[in-house]
C-alpha cells in the first residue's frame, strides 16, 4: 500500500479529480495548501505586480494498493499539466503505507483502501 | 403618466395647503405673488426622503455584490463582485452624461431627449412639482439605472471576460434600459398605461429576460450540472439580502417622489410582501424538502420584493401577502423548471426578477386600492400584459443582439482554461480571501 | 401615555405653527376650512425621518445576525442567522395580521384590539397627531416586535430545532411581547407611569429575562463550559455591531415620533452613551485582563446602547455618559458571575440586554431632565421598578411556560448527534463557509 | 464663513418663505408674532435630513474598519478594525465633553470656548438658523471628528501597539484635528477664506500628512517591501467601500446642514466623482496592468470621492467628472510613487486621502459654480493653496510631535516578536477568523 | 515510530478527541478537508436536492510510539463510527515514520513524540 | 529522499522560510492546521480567559534528498523555537519516501524533489 500526495495548481483540481476516476481511483482527500516555489504567478495591487512567495495550491492524498500507483501517477500527470508544463504544475510523492483501516466497518489492509 | 401620478397625489396635501394658503392670503390682501408662479418651493421633508432614498438605493449595489457573491465558487467572488461594482461605475457616469436626457428628456420617438439633461448641464437649481430639487430625482433614477444591468450579471455569473462585460453594460444599459423606462416612465408610449410603480417591468423583467436570453446564448458553465458549484459564502449571501431589504425600502417607497400617504403605502406592502415571500419560500421547502434552507428563505424574501415592486403604490396589505405568496410559488417553480430544462442561468435572474416581476405586474390588477378613476379591470389587465410583453420582447431580441456583437468582436464567454481557474485570478489578478492562505 | 408625549412635544413647533397661521387667517378672513378639522396634515420632514428611522431598525435585523452569527462555532452560523432572518418573516407578517391591533388597539384588558387594525385594512389613509401617516407608525413599530424575539435566539443559540424555534417566535410575540408593549405603550395600566422611551422595558428586559429562562430551562451546549467555544468570525460580529449602532439611531431617535428637539436629545444620548460604554468595557478589561479586546468593546456598545434605550429622551448628555459607564460596569459583572454560575446564556441576552436593561430602567430616574410636571423622584422611582417588575415576571412565567409546551410537543432542543454535527447541516443542508472546501 | 454659507442658501427658500408669509398676515391683521423672534422655528425635513446625514456618516466606521480591515493580513484582521471602533468610542465622549466646545465655541485664539458646550450642557434645547436642534449639528460634525484619527490609522496599520494608538487618538484629536476645524470652520483664522465643503482641507489632507509622517517615524512592517503582504479579505474590503459610497452622501450632502437645492448639488457631484474616479483608474489599470483590479476600482471610488469632499456644494457635474478622474491619475501615481520611495504607508493613506485632498481643494477653483460674489480665480486659488499649506503644515509638525513622544513613553511601535506574531494575538487575544480552524 | 492520518466525519471530532485523550494520546495535529468518496449525504440549493462532490471532512494526524498504534486506532474506530456504520465514517492510514523532533528541545525519536 | 513534516507557531513561519532558504531549501508546501497538545496559550472572550483546544499551527511539508534532511532539520529548530524554548513550539516529523514525480516535466526521484 502506498500513500500519495500530489500538489497540484487549483485550477486543475476538476480535471485531475476526473482523471482519476477514469483511472476507477474513487476515494481521495483534498485539501488547501500554500506552495513556496519558484515563484512566477502575479498578483496584483494598487498598481503594483508582486511575486506572491506563497502560492494557492490543492493537496490531493490518495491512499493506493500497489497496483494502482502507476495509473494514479500518469493520470496526474497528464490532468494536472499544463499545456507545455509550466514552473508551479505541482510535484507527486509517493510514500509508504503500512495499514488502512476503514472506520465503518473496521477491515483493514487492501480491502479497506 | 402612471409614474408621476403618485407623486401628484402624495404631494397633494403639501402642495395644496400651500397653494390654498396663498390664494386665501393673496385673495384677501392683493398682493401679487410672482416669485411662486415660476418654480415649485422646495419641500425640506420630501427632500430629505428622497436624498434618503437615494442612498437605500444606493446600499442596494454592495448589497446586491453581496448576495450574489457569496453565491458563486471561491474562484469567481471578486469577479462577481466587480460587476455590481463596475455598473456604478460605467452608468455612475454614463447616466449624468447622457442617461437622465434620454430617459426623462422630451419624446424624439424611441427615446427622449433634452439638452438640457445632457451633462445635467441645465438643471442645477431646478426644482420639481414634487418639492425635490431635480437633481435628486436625477440621481433616486440614475441608481435605478445603476442596478438593472448589475442584476442581470448573476444569469452569466462565473464565465464572462470583463472587457466583454463593461461593453455590455454600456451598450445594455444605452439601448435597453434608457428607452424602456422612457417608454413606460418618461414619456414614451407606454406612460399612464401600465402601472409600474417602481419598476416591475422596466428593471426586473427586462433584467430577467436579458439574463435569460444571455445564459442561453452563453452556455452553461463548465461541469454544469453534472458538478455541485457550491456557494462560497452563504453568509455574505445573508449580510447582502438584509441589505437589499433596506434598500429597498428606497427603492419602492422613494419611487412615491413623495414624503407622505403613497410613500406610507408603498414602505407598508413592501415590508409585509417580503416577509409573506420568505414565510412562504420556507413552508414550500419544508413540505417539499423537509428542511428550511436560508438560501431558500432569502429567495423568498427577493420574490416578495420584487413581486410587489410593481405593485407598491397601488395596492393595500392583503394584496402584498398575496402577491408575495404568489411571487415566492412561481419563483420556486421557476427554479425548479430550470433545474429541469438544464439551462444555466447561474444565480436565477430569470428565476426571481423576470418571473416575481411578471407575477407582480399581472398579479397587481386583482389587488388595486379601489380608485374612482382606475379603468376597468379587464383595460387594465390589457395594459399590464401590454407593457410586460413589451418588455419581454424588446430585451429580448436586443440583448440577444448586443450579447452576439460582443461575443463576436471583443469575447464574451471566457475560454474554458480560464474558466477553470476562476475570474479572480485571470481576469483581476486577485484572491478574494487571502485568509485562507498562510499571509 | 410616556410613548406618547415626546411626540406631542417634538411636533409642538410645527403643529402649533401651522394651526396659529390658520386660527389667524380663519379668524381674519372668516373661511370655514372643514378639511383641516378631520384630519391632522402630513408633516414630510417628521415622515421623512420616520420612514428613515424604520429603515435603520430593520438594519439592526441583518446586523443582529451578523453580530450573533459571527460568535458562534463554524457549524451553527447558518443556523443562527437564520434565526434573526425568520424572525423577521414571521412577525413581519404577524404584526400587520393581528400584532399592531393586539399592541396599539383599544384595551380590551389583557390586551388592545381594534378591528380597523386587523390586517391594517382601515387606516390607509390615516395621518397620526404627529403628522406621520399611520402606516409609518405601524411599520416602526413593527420592527420593535420583529428584534425582540430575534434578540432571545442568542441565549439558546446553537442547539434548538428550526420547527420550535419558529413555533417560539410565533407563540412569545403574540403571548409575550405584544401584551407587554400593549400595557407600556399602548393604553394599558402601565401606560403614563414607568418611563420607557424606546423599550428598555418592553424589549430589551423581557428578552433578556427570556433569554435567561430558556437558557436555563433547555440547559447548556454540550460540552459547555469544559470545551472552549471560539466565534468563528469575530470580524462580521464587529460589522454587525457597526450596523446595530447606526440602526439604534433609528430605533431611539426614531421613538420620538417626531424630527425636532427630543429626536435630536435621544440621537445624542444614544450616540454618547454607546462610546462611553465601549469606553468603559475596555478599561475594565485593560485593569481586569491585561488586554482590550474587540468583542468586550462591541459588548460595550451594545451595554451603553441598551442602557440608553429607555432613557433616550429624558436624560442629559452627563447622564449619557454615566448611564453608559453603568451599563458596561454591571454588564460585564453580569457576563463574570454567569460563567461562575455556570448556566449557558450563549450570547449572554441576559447580561447584556437584560441587565442593561434594568440599569437603564431604574438609572434613569436620577439624571432626568428638569421638568415641572415631573413626579417626585421617589414615586418615579417606583414606577421604573414597576415598569421593571412586571416585565421580568411576565415574560419570565410566560416564557417558561411556552419553552416547556414546545419541548413536550414539537421539541425544541436538539438531540446530541444532531447538535454535534450543528445546525447547519442538520437542518437547513447547508454550509456557511463553502470558501474553505475547495470548490 | 464658507461652511456657513451653503446652510442659509439652502434654507432661504423655506425661511423666507414663512417669514414672508408672516410679514404679510402680520402686516394685513397687525398681531405680534413674539415667540418667532427668540429662536428659529426646527424644520423637521432639514432636520430630518442632517439625522439621517449622521446615521450615514456613522456607517462610514464600520465600512472603514472593513475596507481596512479586509487589506491587512489575517493576523492583524481584528486590531485594525478595532483601530476604527477605538475611535468611536474614545472620540464619541471627548467630542462631547470638549470637543465642540474647542471647535465651534467662540475663539479664544488657538481654538475656540465655549463654556456652554463643555458637556453640551447648554444647548438642551437650542435651534440654529438651519432650522435643526444644535444637538443635530454637534452629532453630524462629531462623526467627522471620529473618521479622521481612524483614517490615520491606515497608515501604521499592522503594527502598533494599542495603548499608544489610544493616547495618539486622544492628543490627535484634541491638538490637531480641533483646532484645525476652529480655523476653517469654526470661526478661526481662515473661516470664509480656503473653500472646504465637506473636509478635504480638515480631514483628509490633515489625516494623510499625518500618516505619512507616521509612516516615516514608525518606519516601515517588518519584510515590507520584499515580503508581499496579502489582503486577508478582499472581499471584506469591497463591502466596506460600499458602505463608505453610502456613508459619503450624508457626508458630503450633509455638510450642506440643509434639505435644499445646494444638498442636491452635493449629493450629485458625489456619486458622479466616485463613478468617474472609479473608472479612471480602472481604465489606467487597463492600459498600465492589462488587468483592472478590485482594489483599484474602490481606490478609485476613494479617490473620487476625497477629491470632490472639499469641492462638493461648489461645482458642477462637469468639474465633479474632471476631479474625480485627477483624483485618481494623481493618486494612482502618488502610489506607485511610494512604492519606488520604499516608505511603508500601509494602506496608502497620504496617496489616496492625502493627495486626493489636496488634488480637490486646489482643482476645485476651476470648476466653481459661477456665482457674483466670489473672488477672482486667483485670489481664490491663493486662499485654497494657504488653506493646504497650513493644514499640510500643522498636522505634519503636531503629528511628529505627538509620535515621538508617545514612542517614548508608551510605546508606539510594536516589538518585531510580536509584530510578527500579530496583533490580534498579542494586543487583543483573539482570533479574526475562528473558522480557519476547527471550533 | 508511526504516523497515524485519519479522515473522520467533522462531527465525531469532539468524540474522537475525548476517546484519544482517554487512551492516553494527548498530542495530535487536526486540519479541515474534503472528502471524495461515495457520495451520500444531502445538501439544498434553491429547492434542489445536491450530492456534492466533496464533503467537509477533518483531517487527524498522529505521531505515535509503535504500542500506542493500537489502543489509537481502536479509540478512533469507536469514537468515530456512526451508531451503525455508515457511508463516509472514514478512514485511518498507517504509515512508517523515522524520526520525530521536539522543536522546543532538540529531543529526538520517541522521546519526542 | 524523506519527506519531512513540521509542525509549527505560525508566528515563526517567516522565519522558518527565511531559515529553509538560506540553507538552499526552497520547495515548500505550508497549510493552517490546528495543534492540539499541552495548552498553554490563553485567549479571552468576555472577560473570561480561555485555555483553547485547539491552537493555530503551521504545518509545512518538505520532500527532501537524504543529505538536505539534517540541515532542514537545523534550519526548522533554530529559527522555529521561541527565545528559550516555549511549549506550544512544535514537532518535526520525519517519513520515509519513495518516489517524487515532477509533474512539469514527468522527472522522477531525486532529480524531481
Ligand atoms: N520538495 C518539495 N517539498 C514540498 N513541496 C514541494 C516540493 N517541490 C514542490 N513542492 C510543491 O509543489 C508546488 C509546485 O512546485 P513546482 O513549482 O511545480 O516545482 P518545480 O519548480 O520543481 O517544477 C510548490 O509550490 C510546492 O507547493
Ligand atoms: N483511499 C483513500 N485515499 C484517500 N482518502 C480516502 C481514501 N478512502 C477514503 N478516504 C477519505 O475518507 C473519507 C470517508 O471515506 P468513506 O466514504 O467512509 O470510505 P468508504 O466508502 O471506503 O467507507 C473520504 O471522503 C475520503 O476523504
Ligand atoms: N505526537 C504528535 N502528533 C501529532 N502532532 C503533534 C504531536 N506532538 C505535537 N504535535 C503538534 O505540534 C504542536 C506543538 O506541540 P508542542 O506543544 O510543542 O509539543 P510538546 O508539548 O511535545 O513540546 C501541537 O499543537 C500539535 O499540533
Amino acid at each position: 500500500m502506498k500513500m500519495i500526495v500530489a500538489i497540484i495548481q487549483p485550477e486543475k483540481l476538476e480535471d485531475v479529480r476526473k482523471a482519476l476516476i477514469d483511472a476507477e481511483i474513487f476515494r481521495l482527500t483534498i485539501s488547501r495548501a500554500s506552495g513556496h516555489g519558484k515563484p512566477v504567478d502575479e498578483s496584483l495591487y494598487r498598481g503594483q505586480v508582486f511575486k506572491p512567495n506563497l502560492q494557492p495550491k490543492m493537496r490531493i492524498e490518495i491512499a493506493l494498493n500497489d497496483h494502482f500507483v502507476e495509473p494514479a501517477i500518469q493520470a496526474i500527470l497528464e490532468a494536472a499539466r499544463k499545456s507545455d508544463g509550466a514552473i508551479g504544475d505541482g510535484k507527486i510523492f509517493v510514500m509508504p503505507m503500512e495499514d488502512c483501516i476503514r472506520i465503518r466497518t473496521g477491515e483493514r489492509g487492501g480491502e479497506a483502501i | 403618466m402612471q409614474r408621476l401620478q403618485p407623486q401628484s397625489l402624495a404631494t397633494r396635501s403639501t402642495a395644496s395647503r400651500l397653494g390654498w394658503l396663498l390664494a386665501l392670503i393673496t385673495a384677501a390682501i392683493a398682493i401679487p405673488a410672482p416669485a411662486f408662479a415660476q418654480q415649485p418651493e422646495i419641500d425640506t421633508g420630501t427632500t430629505a426622503w428622497m436624498i434618503t432614498s437615494t442612498a437605500l438605493v444606493l446600499l442596494m449595489v454592495p448589497g446586491l455584490a453581496m448576495f450574489y457573491g457569496g453565491l458563486v465558487r471561491t474562484r469567481n467572488v471578486i469577479g462577481t463582485m466587480m460587476h455590481c461594482f463596475t455598473a456604478m461605475a460605467i452608468v455612475g457616469v454614463l447616466w449624468a452624461v447622457v442617461g437622465y436626457s434620454m430617459t426623462f428628456g422630451d419624446s424624439i420617438g424611441f427615446v427622449g431627449w433634452n439638452s438640457d439633461f445632457f451633462m445635467l448641464q441645465g438643471i442645477d437649481e431646478t426644482v420639481r412639482e414634487s418639492g425635490i430639487p431635480e437633481y435628486v430625482f436625477v440621481m433616486f433614477q440614475g441608481k435605478f439605472a445603476i442596478i438593472t444591468p448589475a442584476l442581470i450579471a448573476g444569469a452569466f455569473a462565473e464565465r464572462v471576460r470583463f472587457r466583454g462585460y463593461c461593453a455590455f453594460v454600456l451598450l445594455w444599459t444605452t439601448l435597453v434600459y434608457f428607452p424602456l423606462a422612457h417608454w413606460i416612465w418618461g414619456g414614451g408610449f407606454l406612460t399612464g398605461r401600465a402601472i409600474d410603480f417602481a419598476g416591475g417591468t422596466v428593471i426586473h423583467i427586462s433584467a430577467g429576460v436579458a439574463g435569460l436570453v444571455s445564459a442561453l446564448y452563453l452556455g452553461a458553465r463548465r461541469g454544469y450540472p453534472q458538478t455541485a458549484m457550491h456557494p462560497n459564502n452563504l453568509v455574505m449571501t445573508l449580510m447582502g439580502a438584509g441589505l437589499l431589504w433596506v434598500g429597498w425600502f428606497g427603492f419602492n417607497a422613494g419611487s412615491s417622489e413623495a414624503s407622505g400617504l403613497v410613500t406610507a403605502q408603498a414602505l407598508t406592502v413592501t415590508q409585509i410582501s417580503a416577509a409573506a415571500g420568505a414565510l412562504t419560500w420556507i413552508a414550500i421547502e419544508g413540505v417539499h424538502l423537509k428542511k428550511a434552507t436560508s438560501l431558500g428563505l432569502v429567495s423568498g424574501i427577493l420574490a416578495g420584493l420584487v413581486a410587489i415592486t410593481p405593485a407598491a403604490g397601488d395596492v393595500l396589505p392583503y394584496g402584498a401577502i398575496v402577491l408575495g405568496m404568489l411571487g415566492s410559488i412561481f419563483c420556486y417553480g421557476a427554479v425548479l423548471i430550470k433545474a429541469k430544462l438544464g439551462y444555466d442561468d447561474t444565480l436565477d435572474v430569470f428565476g426571481i426578477h423576470g418571473v416575481g416581476g411578471i407575477v407582480g405586474a399581472i398579479g397587481l390588477t386583482f389587488f388595486l386600492r379601489p380608485s374612482p378613476d382606475r379603468p376597468s379591470i379587464g383595460t387594465q389587465l390589457w395594459h399590464q400584459v401590454e407593457g410586460v410583453l413589451v418588455s419581454i420582447g424588446y430585451s429580448a431580441v436586443v440583448t440577444l443582439i448586443l450579447i452576439i456583437l460582443i461575443e463576436k468582436t471583443l469575447g464574451f464567454r471566457m475560454p474554458p482554461a480560464e474558466e477553470n481557474a476562476g475570474m479572480d485570478h485571470v481576469l483581476h489578478g486577485e484572491e478574494g480571501y487571502g485568509l485562507l492562505n498562510p499571509n
